[in-house]
């Protein structure tokens, strides 16, 4: 299926890109970042530590054993530091 | 005024507050927090840039002022934060509060901040002389959800 | 700005708010409390009169700010309070407080309304159609003293 | 002793006076609450719970054991609404 991945923050700026279509069977939040770290060592790298990971699937910040079989969109991003 | 807002453009948070105030009828107490640009420790901050989630950001917002609304028996709630580029001084983000009670308004208020640091999707960069730098997450900002 | 006023006239809380943030330096949270002038059960509020202990007053309410300023590293706090007639809606007072990190701001505030409320020298009447009332001491705001 | 007396709120309303002067060998609050209550009907009656009635000594808030034997300005009044 067709997957729109979104980065943010260092996340974005590490891997170079915000915004990203993929072609995945992924079937969870987990299954796709292992997905992203096989295809490079920018990818492998960036998310080498997941505990400094977020993620949100289509716009709801989720844990990584969520369902993404039906997803629109899956963001990635650090720890959230508004306020 | 839309109760959420999330905008580039900078506000004035007493307009804001006289704003809000007038529309929260019986309530005697109204409480504010507005959150401000600062110096870091290195003292030299010259711009804080602010990324978000488009879409997302304002979602998370509404849901967590929903929350608030409803856990504190608030009768009103306003949430409004910026993004890009921010200089020292300048006000980042303001939520504020009104109940009958100063005990709700005062922790509606504490809510709405501790759900908004750790669960809506803004990030800050602070850039000063030496370079820019993504700000940490603080351990007690997700320790403080724990409490409610 | 004095720090601590006590009087008869109007103030715009918004303004208030504005000048206090103004000059927090380094602080990045500022936290505000407004009382406002609201109907009671009965819904028939004309106004309410607050009388006050000139003399007493301020001094009291200077101690009260320098007891929060040092028990939660302010960079700042303010109280404003008003006396004589007020109608309903009108603001009767403010608080303000600003501090490096949010929690110190919140608590702050909270301590400095906890105390004023009990050991400031105020005395709130209200004026219905019905006459006029004294309006009794809440236990819940006797207690809340006990917290800190 | 000359001592300055000063009433507040529902007691001034009900003592018909928010101040007065009187000569006092009162040693204490309680005590000066006392000479008070046997003046008249009106006084007995306005201090008649004292668990309603709070006092400032030269304008510090204080317990009913305080000395008073230097004092200028004793106040009582109900305890304090403001906020």
């Amino acid at each position: 299926m067709k997957l729109d991945i979104r980065y943010f923050a260092w996340l974005r700026e590490r891997l170079g890109t915000g915004h990203e279509t993929v072609e995945t069977d992924a079937g969870t939040v987990a299954e796709l970042i292992e997905e992203l770290r096989g295809r490079d060592e920018g990818y492998a790298h960036a998310f080498s530590d997941t505990g400094a990971i977020r993620a949100a699937v289509d716009e709801d910040l989720v844990e990584f054993d969520a369902d993404i079989s039906r997803a629109r969109e899956v963001a990635f991003f650090p720890p959230m530091t508004g306020g | 005024m839309d109760p959420v807002r999330v905008q580039e453009a900078p506000f004035d948070m007493g307009a804001e507050l006289n704003a809000f105030a007038t529309t929260v009828g019986g309530a005697g107490a109204v409480v504010s927090f507005s959150g401000i640009t600062r110096d870091v420790a290195s003292g030299d901050l010259q711009a804080m840039e602010i990324e978000h989630y488009a879409g997302m950001t304002e979602k998370a917002l509404e849901r967590i002022r929903a929350e608030a609304m409803a856990r504190f028996g608030l009768t009103d709630a306003m949430i409004l934060h910026r993004y890009g580029r921010l200089a020292p001084g300048d006000p980042i983000m303001m939520v504020a509060t009104a109940s009958r009670h100063r005990a709700d308004a005062f922790a509606g208020a504490e809510f709405l901040m501790d759900y908004l640091k750790s669960r809506a999707p803004f990030w800050k960069k602070e850039v000063t002389r030496s370079g820019a730098e993504w700000v940490a997450a603080r351990d007690e900002d997700e320790d403080a959800l724990s409490r409610w």
